[in-house]
C-alpha cells in the first residue's frame, strides 16, 4: 500500500510545526537541550507511516520527529518535553527518553548506538514469537563510531533478525560532522557483514518511501536484517543549545514565491525538504497551492492545541521521583 | 531435600524456568553449564530440550546486554550469562544507562524481566583482570536488583527468584563457591528478595557477610566459640532490595558489628552496611565498627600475595577480638 | 591572584600542561574548551597553538581509552575528556581491566600516566541517561586515583597534579560548578593528593562534602550559624587518596558528622567517610552519623521530579539539626 | 633482511619444547589454566624474529610462544607463570600478564580484544614520535566479534597509524569455533574500513615471514595500519583447563619416520608446523635430519635449565601484594 503524498506533506508539516513549538515552548519555559529533527521531515514521515501495529521502534536524541511520523499525540509529546505530568512518560522521560508503546516505541535512548543495540532484542523476541512484525533501529551516522554498533550489525546479520537499521546521515564533510569513520561510504561496513544495504535521499519522501518499502519488505519476509543509508541535509541549527529560529519560521509559501525564496535563508529553502516536497507535488499537480497553504494551517491549529494540552498539564508531584523504580 | 552442588543448584533453577516459561532464554549457556558438575547425559538432555533457547553468542558483551535487554522490553524474560565479572564491564553502559532506566525512565511504560549473571571473586591464580568481586558498583546503581547468593539452596531459590522477577536483576556467584554442596529443597521453589538470612544466632558480635564470606564468617564463628564469643551471622542474600531490618535488630542485640566483603574496601558493601548501622543503630553500639575486605589493590597472580589480600575466616576473627577485647 | 570561572581555571591548567610537556595530547579537546567561557580569541589561539595535540575522536568511548592508555603507556601523558560521566560507561573495561592495572599488573614495569576527565552530576534536565555521579564505582575500583575538585583553584591546581601524575587519575567535574567564579593563584601550580581542605572551620558538627556538594555544605553551615550550631566543613578533594587524618581529627573535635555526596547513597563515598569515621574515629562519636545523598533512583526529567531527590543545603541543614537536638 | 630458515626452525622448536613444559610444570605445581601456544609456532617465529628494537607489542592470553619467539628468557618466563619473584612480572602477571619491555612488549592483556585497542595508543605515540617503529597487535580470531576492535581498526585507519594487526585466526567451522562473526571472511571489515589486508597460511614459516615482511614495511613507510590474517591449524589441546599431552609430546623424527606418523596422532603429525617445517627443510637440503635433532635438543637443554631457574625462584614476599599499585 503506497503513502498519499498529500498525506505524507501533511504530516510532514505536523512534523516541522512541531519542532518550530518546541523552539516557542524552550524559549517561554527556558528548558535546556533539545536535538530537532528540522530537515528530516522526508524520511521520517516516509518511513515512520509504514510501519505496522506491532512493528517495534527504537530511536535517539533525534526523536521528535519519529514520534510525530507515527502518530504519537503533539500534545501528550510536547508535554513531557515539557516534563508534565500528563506527558508520554509522565514527565519521567523528557526529550531525549519519550516513549509510547501503544505505537511501537520500545525507547528513545539519548546514548549513540543506543538504540540500534536494543533494536537487535526486539528483533530477536520478534523472531521467537514467529510474527512478520520487525523491529526498527532509528540512528544517526555518529552512531557508527561506536563498537555497539558494530556488534549489533554483527549478531543481527549472524542471527537473521528481522530489523530493519535505518540510518539518518546529516553528517556534511568538513562542517559539524557527527561521525568519524575512516571510509565514506556508511553501507561498507555492514556489507562486509553481509547485510543487504542501500542507500536513498532522505530528502525526497517519494524516494525515501519506496526505498523504505523495499527494505521492509526484504524484513518481513524473514531475509534477516536490511541497512538503509537516508542522506539527509543538515539543518543549520541541528547543533544549538539555545534554540533559534536559525532560517527562520517556515513560510511554506516560499515553494513558489520566489521573492521570499531569496532572502538570506535561500539556500536552506532550496534544499528544505518541505519545501522541496511542495514545490514537487505543485509542480505535478498533485496539490494546489492553496492546498498546501490549508494544510500547513492544519498543522498550525493542531500545535496550538497540542500547547494548549502542555502547558495545562501540571507538574508530577514530586514524591513520584522515588516512585517507579522497580516493578 | 536433596544434596546438591552450587552450580547444579543453579542449573536447575534455570531448568525450571525454562520449562515454565517459553520467553525463558539463556545467552551465555556453554560457560554457564559446561564443566559445572552435570552429568553429561544431563548437560546433554538439556540442550536437546531447549534448542532454540540456550544461546552460545559472540564475545560481545555489549550487544548481548542490548540484546536481552531489548528482547526483555519486547516480552521475553532472558537469562544472560558473562561468565568472568570482568567481561560484564565491556557492557557496563548497556547495562548502567539502558537496562537499569528501561522502567522508571519510561513512566512505568516497560519493564525489561532479564536477569545478569556473573561469576566474580579471587577465585585462585585469576590475576588482575579475573578477580573482581563488583557487586559494590552495581549496588551504587539505581535500577537493579543484586543477588548475592550463598549456599546451593539460596542459589537454587534465589536464581529462581530472578528470573522471575520484573525487574532486571543482577545475580553475582563467587567462583569457589561452585564446588560447595548442601541441602536443596526438592522441587520449584523461590526465595523471596530482602529477607536476610540468620546464618548463626549469637549474642557478642554482629558479623555481615556475603557470598563466599558467609562460609568464612562461619568458621570465623565456630573459632570464637571456642573461645566463648558468641558471634551472630547474617547473610543479607540481596542487597537490592537490602534487609536494614534484621540487620540493625542484630546490632541491637549484640552491640558489636564486623562486616565482611570480599569487595574493594572503598564505597563496598562493607561500607554500606557499616553506614547503615551507624546512621539506624548507634545507640547500639559498644565499640567500632570494622570491615573485613580487600585492600584496593589489583589482585596478583602469585598465590602468596593473593591469599595475602583475600578476606577469610582469621581476619574475621582477628577483627572480631579487637572488638570484644578492647 | 585573579578572578577566574571554574572552567576557564580547568582550561588554564590543561594550556600549562601542554606548554610544559610536549607529550601531553588532549583526546576530546572540542567538548572540553567549546562554550566553556572562553573568550573566542583564546580558544581560537589554543586550538593554533597545539593543532596536533587538540583531538577531536570519533564517539567510540572504549578505543579512545584504550588509545589513551596504550599511548601513556608508551611515553606520553594523554587527557581524556569523556564529555558526560555516562559516557565512560563505553569504556569502562578498557578503564577498569586495562588502564587501572597497567602498573600492579606489569610488576611496575609499566606506568600509564594519563587523566580521564568527565562532568557528571544532577544538572537540570539530563534525566536517565546524563545526570550519573559514579564517583563511588571509580574509588570501589583498585588502581585509580580519584579527584573531585569543588573550586576553580582547586579545578586547576588539582587538574594540574592529575596530569604530572604518573598514574592514572580520573577527574570528576560537576555541570553546575562550571559557571562558578573564584580567586585562583596565577601561573602555574599544583595541588598535592590527598590533602583534605577545612573549607570552613566549626565546632559542632563536622560535615565531609565533595565537588558540588561542598558549596551546598558551605550554604549549610552559614544557615545553621545563624541558629548557633558551628559547622566545620571538609573537602576531602581527592577520594584516591583519602586524607583520613583530616576527617578523623575534625570529627574528633566535634563529635558528630554529617556526609554529603551527590552519588547514589548506597555504597557511595558518603558511605565510605561513614565507615572510616565509625572505625577510626568511635570513641568521639556523640550521635549517629547522617547521610545526605541522591535516593536510589534513576534520574527523572521534570523539574521538581528531579530537584526532590538532589542532595542540597536544606537536606544538609535538617540532617544537623537532626543531629545537635537529639 | 631475510630470515634464517634455520633458526626459525630453532625458534619454533624452543617455542614447542616450551609449551610442554608449561604442561609438566602445571601438573607438578597444580596451576591453574594457562592458553597454550602449541601448532601457532611458525607464524609466532616469522612474524616475532622481524621486529626491532623500539617497536612494541600487544598480546593475549594464547602469548608464551610470541615472547619466547621475541627471545623473552624462557626461564623468568616460566618463573612467572609459577608466581615467582624472579619471573618478568615479579609474580604480579603470572601467565595471563607476561610483559617484557625491554623487548618490546607492553601488554599482555586477557580481555578478548584487549591488545588491538591498547595496540592503537602504542601506535599513536609512536607516529607522534616521528620513528619508524610500529605496534604489532596479536590476536585471535575472537577478537573481532567485540566492539573493541572495530573501533581500533577505524581509528587507526582514520589516523593512519602505524600498527600490524595480526590476527591468529585458529577457529574451525563447527568445532571449537573461537569467533562468531556474520562473515567468513576476517579481512572484510578491515578492508571496508580501508585498510590494507591480508591472509596468509600461519603454518608455514616462509609464506607467514614474508607476508609480515611486506606488512611490516608498509607500516614502517608511513602508510598506515596493516591487517593481516595467519591461518592457523587448531591444535586440539587449546581450550583444555587441565593440561594433557593431547597430541604427545612431539617428537621430531616423526617427521621423517613414517611409523611414528602413523599413529593416534597421524592427523595432527600431518599439519603440526614443526613437522611440516621440518620435513620441508630437509626436503630441500636446507637441513638434515640429524640438524633438526640437534636443534630439537639444544632447545631441550635450555628448557631444563629454565626450569631450573624457575623452580629456584622463590615466591615474593606476601606483602608485596600490597605495594606498587601507585607510582
Ligand atoms: C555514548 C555517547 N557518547 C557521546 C554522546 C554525545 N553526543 C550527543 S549527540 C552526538 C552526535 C551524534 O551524532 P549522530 O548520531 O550522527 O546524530 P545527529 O545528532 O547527527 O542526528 C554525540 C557524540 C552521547 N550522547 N552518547
Ligand atoms: C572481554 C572478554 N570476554 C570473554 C572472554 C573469555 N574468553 C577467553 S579466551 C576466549 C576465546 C578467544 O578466542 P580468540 O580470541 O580467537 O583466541 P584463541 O583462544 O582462539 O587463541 C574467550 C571468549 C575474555 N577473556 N574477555
Ligand atoms: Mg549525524
Ligand atoms: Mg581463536
Amino acid at each position: 500500500m503506497a503513502l498519499s503524498p498529500r498525506e505524507v506533506l501533511a504530516r510532514m508539516l505536523l512534523m516541522r510545526r512541531f519542532e518550530e513549538m518546541v523552539i516557542t515552548l524552550a524559549r517561554a519555559h527556558k528548558l535546556g537541550r533539545q536535538h530537532l529533527a528540522i530537515g528530516n521531515e522526508a524520511l521520517g514521515a516516509a518511513a515512520l507511516m509504514q510501519l505496522r501495529a506491532g512493528d517495534l521502534i527504537y530511536t535517539t536524541h533525534r526523536n521528535h520527529g519519529h514520534m510525530i511520523a507515527r502518530g504519537v499525540d503533539p500534545g501528550k509529546a510536547l508535554a513531557e518535553i515539557l516534563g508534565r505530568a500528563g506527558g508520554l512518560n509522565g514527565g519521567k522521560g523528557g526529550t531525549w527518553h519519550m516513549t509510547d508503546p501503544s505505537l511501537g516505541f520500545q525507547s528513545t535512548s539519548a546514548m549513540v548506538g543506543g538504540s540500534i543495540g536494543l533494536s537487535v532484542g526486539g528483533a530477536f523476541a520478534l523472531k521467537h514469537k514467529k510474527t512478520d512484525n520487525v523491529a526498527v533501529a532509528l540512528f544517526g551516522d555518529g552512531a557508527l563510531d561506536e563498537g555497539i554498533a558494530y556488534e549489533a550489525l554483527n549478531i543481527a546479520s549472524l542471527y537473521a533478525l528481522p530489523v530493519l537499521f535505518l540510518c539518518e546521515n546529516n553528517s556534511k564533510e568538513g562542517e559539524a560532522q557527527t561521525s568519524r569513520l575512516a571510509t565514506k561510504e556508511l553501507t561498507a561496513v555492514p556489507k562486509a557483514l553481509k547485510i543487504a544495504c542501500a542507500s536513498v535521499d532522505g530528502g525526497d519522501p517519494e524516494a525515501a518511501g519506496k526505498a523504505v518499502a523495499t527494505a521492509l519488505a526484504h524484513v518481513r519476509d524473514g531475509n534477516g536484517p536490511y541497512f538503509l543509508e537516508a542522506q539527509l541535509v543538515r539543518w543549520p541549527g541541528s547543533h544549538q543549545t539555545v534554540h533559534a529560529f536559525t532560517t527562520g519560521v517556515t513560510d511554506v509559501t516560499a515553494a513558489w514565491d520566489s521573492a521570499k525564496a531569496s532572502n538570506v535563508h535561500a539556500e536552506w529553502q532550496r534544499t528544505d525538504p518541505i519545501l522541496r516536497t511542495a514545490r514537487t507535488l505543485i509542480a505535478r499537480g498533485t496539490v494546489t497551492r492553496e492546498d498546501v497553504v490549508a494544510l500547513d494551517n492544519a498543522a498550525a491549529v493542531t500545535m496550538a492545541k497540542a500547547r494548549g494540552f502542555a502547558e495545562a498539564s501540571p507538574y508530577p508531584k514530586p514524591e513520584a521521583a522515588l516512585a517507579g523504580v522497580f516493578v | 531435600m536433596s544434596q546438591k552442588s552450587f552450580t547444579v543448584a543453579m542449573i536447575d533453577a534455570l531448568a525450571h524456568s525454562l520449562k515454565n516459561d517459553p520467553n525463558v532464554v539463556v545467552i551465555g549457556a556453554h560457560s554457564f553449564l559446561s564443566d559445572r558438575g552435570l552429568k553429561p547425559e544431563d548437560e546433554r538432555a538439556l540442550w536437546d530440550a531447549f534448542p532454540d533457547r540456550l544461546i552460545d553468542p559472540p564475545t560481545s558483551e555489549g550487544v548481548c546486554t542490548s540484546l536481552a535487554t531489548g528482547a526483555a522490553m519486547a516480552g521475553m524474560r532472558p537469562f544472560l550469562n558473562y561468565g568472568t565479572a570482568t567481561f560484564a564491564y565491556e557492557a557496563f553502559n548497556q547495562i548502567m544507562s539502558e537496562t537499569a532506566n528501561v522502567h522508571a525512565m519510561s513512566g512505568g511504560q516497560l519493564r525489561a524481566p532479564l536477569t545478569l549473571h556473573m561469576f566474580a571473586g579471587i577465585r585462585g591464580g585469576g590475576a588482575g583482570q579475573h578477580s573482581s568481586s563488583p557487586q559494590a558498583m552495581y549496588a551504587n546503581s539505581a535500577g537493579l536488583e543484586l543477588v548475592l547468593p550463598a549456599s546451593p539452596a539460596d542459589a537454587q531459590g534465589l536464581l529462581r527468584s530472578a528470573i522471575k522477577s520484573d525487574n532486571p536483576t543482577v545475580v553475582i556467584t563467587h567462583t569457589k563457591l561452585l564446588a560447595m554442596t548442601g541441602d536443596v529443597p526438592d522441587g520449584d521453589f523461590t526465595i523471596p528478595f530482602g529477607q536476610a538470612r540468620i546464618a548463626r544466632e549469637g549474642r557478642d558480635v554482629t558479623i555481615v557477610a556475603t557470598s563466599l564470606m558467609v562460609r568464612e564468617a562461619l568458621k570465623a564463628a565456630e573459632a570464637l566459640a571456642k573461645d566463648g564469643v558468641e558471634a551472630e551471622v547474617v547473610d543479607p542474600r540481596t542487597i537490592v532490595p537490602l534487609d536494614a531490618e534484621t540487620i540493625c535488630a542484630s546490632v541491637r542485640k549484640t552491640g558489636r558489628l564486623v562486616t565482611v566483603d570480599e569487595g574493594n574496601a572503598l564505597c563496598s558493601i562493607s561500607s554500606e552496611i557499616s553506614a547503615l548501622v551507624a546512621e539506624r543503630a548507634f545507640d547500639a553500639l559498644k565499640a567500632p565498627i570494622l570491615r573485613v575486605a580487600r585492600p584496593p589493590v589489583p589482585i596478583a597472580f602469585s598465590p602468596p600475595l593473593e591469599a595475602h589480600v583475600t578476606p577469610n575466616a582469621d581476619k574475621v576473627v582477628a577483627a572480631v577480638k579487637k572488638l570484644t577485647q578492647a
